[in-house]
């Protein structure tokens, strides 16, 4: 079987989709003759030619609300928004019509569309380049937020959100684009909305997503080593969440951290956090622990990034306190 | 192109229809029946009624907050408008969205938006997600001259062009946006068509006192726009009523400025004289017909039912198995 | 001593600083000749002239940026968004650029701006007129989040907020405007950033701010009559959070409900329900409550957002449960 | 207005600067000496040049991405912009800012920023605080073609004129938006310049290979908004290297386009070759110069500190009492 990384599954994702579904398009800037500046839409625009590949003049809100217009009538546009942080001159398009026309229109109107999103620090692009934003959409009524964490799942969940009728935010991390490639299993089917659990364990229930899931997973070791055994979740998507896997978890270990790197105050983990200590309360044997990123900018330089966000050390050190408590 | 008599007496039909519909809300809200914010497009019913009337049942229009007269002139039902704006489930849109939230999907009426121009880049999509299935169906978005100013429009425009989306970008110069005064913001009238112009794009301007000319004047844009490019048109009216029925709009105009102009330039009253000479009694039947229309619409409404708190819940997801949910979804 | 409603009071907070200090100017659509929608900003222009009350035309990313771009040059702007929903338009300047700007520079600019947000639910607006967006602005570093409760409140705050030197995103609720007149002491002085205890209590303490303040006093009313006391506390400002006062009312009570008018996934309550799980895990004596709004649009009517937005019944209901836990 | 031999050798003179500079970071980055992105400005460096140079030392610019030609030009030091590349404490930003984040307030170069068209209200709203100062100081912003997509250039255009910022508004139109040529979005150079006309503000086109004439274009326009208008200037320039320096810029032209392009209109050979007929030997003592700064400057900032760890955490927020906070600030 053929391996492919995660910027590939993501092509394979949308290649696949492109050919069952006519209606399928892809909107965004560079997308077309460029590829995509993550190469994720390369050579597709040779496929399936300009009409279907679309390059787009940098106008992130029109663009946003075009797309979201064209899906009201049966287009199920993919918008690449090519660095998650521009898509702040498209909130209004897609929080005030794209999450909202459903309702307001009393069910006569949907929108099926995927925003893509490369997201996340580490690539040395700088404060404006580099937020986590998911948290904002994770809140907001009307949107599905995903973000993978395998090339497997990128492949899948593209797929799945593409065919879901709402907006889907598609968080894909910039440093798991070219990371170790992976078979994918066409026979294999759809995530279906759920968490997975990546790793196994009895001491300590950890819940991340998308970069910071191979981070837990390191830390995971390092704990292991300390005589600990963490369960990882990765939750695959920040709305809807799949409480019920991390609740079993939870039974097993009583002990709940969230990792995250959207900045951590009030991020999504805050939710996992409050809903454990609200619906778990008397099951908790330590300290609800969130690590997320600290509330500043994203500066860059390698050493200055991870002292901001989180790390496989930071990590692993707010997970052994917990798991000694 | 030239205008019918048959045609004028639609033209005026519409916007009898716009006013006599509007006429009721207002009423109903003075009398405290309907709560929440309510535009009047009084005295501007001529730029509806003189673009829909140049449309097919299966174009589309989209809208701002200002739409009672779009919305009805593509063919909604009066009883659907009052219905929505008193709230109830026999609204456009279930009672759950009231005034600036009408949609109507059947009539190609998509909907209202509350966001200034908020609508402008939906028609566009729409517009061409049709021409790319082989259709001829054009959009058309209404927006007002204040809307212009948010740049969203300008890339939509451009984005259009871009694209080839034939889409018709109707854009009422009323005078005001809310209390600021057209003129300080762009100039006088005619201003906001140079610029499209410069864009490339094509741009007409018209006078929108006289409905038929802006029938006319339509019908051409959109033999345009079937052709498979956007079209600009600047429609010149006059916002007679205060911005919004609470609006202390003698703040920054004349108490009588809206009254005044409306004496000496209804659309209305223009149309009526000429349908008087050309037909006469055809138009009375039409007032008729429209009162008695408007008053079981009211009727309906008053005695409509209101949606339920559980309503509230409805319609937030459209994707099978994400339709209902509470605040977090626990699969 | 003179009596001021809310909208009065943020009034007389911009008049007092603007005769106070020449470079502190109002910017936004209709506050000049109308002067606001809401009354806030009346007869300020006919005081200070049309160059420092400027009406805006409806262009809210541009004005977001001239006047913070103004305020790098030593303005004192204090814009309004006319409703909190159309911030949307204005996110880029105001995340990427506004918050941001200090710390890209390295300290060298500044942007000493206030952005007024009527928010909140309860007007009949609908879904593009009602929401309340604090969670997302408290979660962005290089912003200060201010939402008062009661006209001295938004005096003091209002002003205290013109003389900071960072951007502040001052949320005001619609319903709170024309509520009870309350008389402000000139003398009193600057509230300091820090929360206040408004009703004492040894069984709950319940944390909220804005509008849901007086929803949560009435719920201690009603848990009052139940044979329950309750502390109620008013953060005033979203970021910084004083938590050290909700610590030391947690000593006496054990027992935390955070009421909050935003989306509950994630919202600013979140943050504080999850301090508590982690920072007081061994002193709390029941699960951390939640009341937020449902994560669904805001419908019109009362009945519909009664069920959407916390009331003063269902706060009552939440907290009890807790309290009898 | 007409250039001097002086005049045209100190426009050489930020010309070679820049591409002296722009070619060290090019090495340095090929050599694995710094990380991140870079965009090189070579063989537009005169719009940036000319422009500047008819500024004055208080007045302000905002740039955007491909800024190293802006802020050299307008008195950046060489090793300051170099060690920001290079990610020291002593870059412009401190060393946390880097590629796309050149800040200088003492030169006048407000900065960089890489959202497009994200600098342009920046620098109305500071054209107009200094003119409510009394001053007749103006602020410049520089944005490409591609930003004239973004709604918010538009917006801020038009705001500018109604509230009379003293702002020049430059766009250097250099043929891309990275992959996308600037002819497909808004036709023929001089495009831009005609939707901006008709806005109703100043605005002229000018031919950006010709240093001298951007220079004198400018001079006028300057002129022009310190009396209190803004105005608007096009530069028509190409982009010579690929957009970012990662760019695979072969997939959508050809492979020797740019090269191509600076072989015949180089505007620094233009320059060099009048001035060695006007003034033999000044143009090569100026290359000197910029060899032996640019030179120090690398050296200095191969050299230099890195910031720490704890240097992530500063500056946050201005206001007394916020400055330092971890990540929720405990009174
Ligand atoms: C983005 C946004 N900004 C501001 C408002 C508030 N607002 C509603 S209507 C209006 C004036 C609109 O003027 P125009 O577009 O000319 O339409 P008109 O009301 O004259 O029909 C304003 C400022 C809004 N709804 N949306
Ligand atoms: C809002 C936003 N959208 C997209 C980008 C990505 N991007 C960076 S530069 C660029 C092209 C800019 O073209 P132009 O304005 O012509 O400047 P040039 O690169 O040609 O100098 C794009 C799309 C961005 N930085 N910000
Ligand atoms: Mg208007
Ligand atoms: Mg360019």
């Amino acid at each position: 079987m053929a391996k492919f990384k995660f910027a590939e599954a993501i092509r394979a994702a949308l290649d696949d989709e492109m050919a069952a579904d006519d209606s399928v398009v892809l909107m965004g800037e560079e997308v077309g003759a460029l590829g995509g500046v993550f190469t994720v839409t390369k050579d597709l625009i040779d496929k399936y030619g300009p009409d279907r590949v679309m390059d787009s003049p940098i106008s992130e809100g029109a663009l946003a609300g075009f797309a979201a217009g064209a899906a009201t009538e049966g287009v199920r546009p993919v918008v690449e928004i090519m660095f998650s942080d521009f898509v702040m001159l498209a909130m209004d398009q897609l929080i005030n019509f794209a999450a909202k026309i459903h309702y307001m229109s009393n069910g006569q109107f949907s929108v099926p569309m995927v925003v893509r999103l490369p997201g996340g620090a580490g690539t040395n692009h700088g404060p404006q380049h580099s937020q986590s934003l998911e948290s904002w959409f994770a809140q907001t009524p009307g949107l599905v937020v995903a973000m993978p964490s395998t090339p497997s799942d990128a492949y899948w969940m593209m797929r799945e959100s593409i065919r879901l009728d709402d907006p889907v935010m598609f968080f894909e991390n910039k440093n798991l684009y070219f990371r170790l490639a992976e078979e994918i299993d066409p026979t294999e089917g759809f995530r279906g909305l759920g968490a997975a659990v990546r790793r196994e364990g009895a001491d300590v229930t950890i819940v991340s997503a998308g970069r910071m899931v191979g981070m837990s997973l390191e830390a995971a070791d390092m704990l292991a080593q300390d005589g600990y055994s963490c369960e990882v979740i990765d939750m695959r998507y920040l709305w809807p969440l799949d409480l019920d896997t991390v609740a079993r978890s939870l039974e097993k270990t009583s002990k709940l951290a969230v990792v995250y790197e959207a900045v951590e105050y009030g991020g999504w983990g805050s939710e996992i956090a409050s809903w454990a200590a609200a619906e778990h309360f008397m099951d908790l044997d330590g300290p609800v622990t969130r690590v997320g990123s600290h509330r500043v900018p994203i500066p860059v330089g390698v050493p200055l990034e991870e002292a901001v966000v989180p790390t496989p050390a930071s990590i692993h050190q707010s997970v052994l306190e917990l798991a000694k408590y | 192109m030239s205008t019918t008599p048959q045609q004028l007496l639609e033209l005026y039909r519409l916007m009898v229809l716009t006013r006599s519909v509007e006429t009721a809300i207002e009423r109903a809200h003075r009398a405290g029946r309907i709560a929440g914010s309510f535009h009047s497009s009084l005295g501007q019913e001529s730029c509806a009624a003189g673009v829909c009337a140049a449309l097919r049942p299966s174009d589309v229009v989209t809208s701002n907050h200002r739409g009672h007269g779009h919305a009805l002139s593509k063919g909604v039902s009066a009883a659907a408008v009052i219905a929505e704006l008193y709230k109830r489930t026999h609204g456009t849109s279930g009672g759950r969205g009231a005034s600036m939230h009408l949609h109507d999907r059947a009539s190609g009426f998509y909907g209202e938006t509350a966001i200034v121009a908020g609508g402008v880049p939906w028609a566009a999509g729409v517009a061409w997600a049709k021409k790319r299935t082989g259709s001829d169906d054009i959009a058309v978005s209404f927006g007002g001259d204040g809307a212009f100013a948010n740049g969203t429009f300008a890339e939509t425009i451009r984005l259009a062009k871009f694209w080839e989306a034939p889409c018709l970008f109707v854009c009422e110069n009323n005078g005001w946006a809310h209390s600021m005064p057209v003129e300080r913001i762009f100039g006088p009238p005619g201003s906001i068509t140079e610029v499209v112009r410069a864009m490339g794009v094509r741009a007409e301007c018209v006078d929108g006192r006289d409905v038929a000319a802006v029938y006319e004047a339509t019908q051409e844009l959109v033999t345009h726009v079937r052709g498979g490019q956007p079209a600009f048109l600047e429609c010149v009216v006059y916002r007679v009523r205060a911005h919004s029925i609470n609006d202390a709009d003698y703040r920054y105009r004349g108490k009588t400025d809206g009254a005044d102009w409306l004496d000496s330039n209804d659309p209305i009253a223009a149309v009526r004289h000429k349908l008087d000479e050309l037909m006469a009694g055809h138009a009375a039947a039409v007032d008729d017909d429209v009162t008695r229309i408007v008053a079981e619409a009211v009727a309906r409404a008053e005695a409509g039912q209101s949606p339920t708190p559980e309503d509230a819940f409805k319609t937030v997801y459209a994707s099978e198995g994400l339709e209902w949910h509470g605040q977090v979804q626990v699969r």
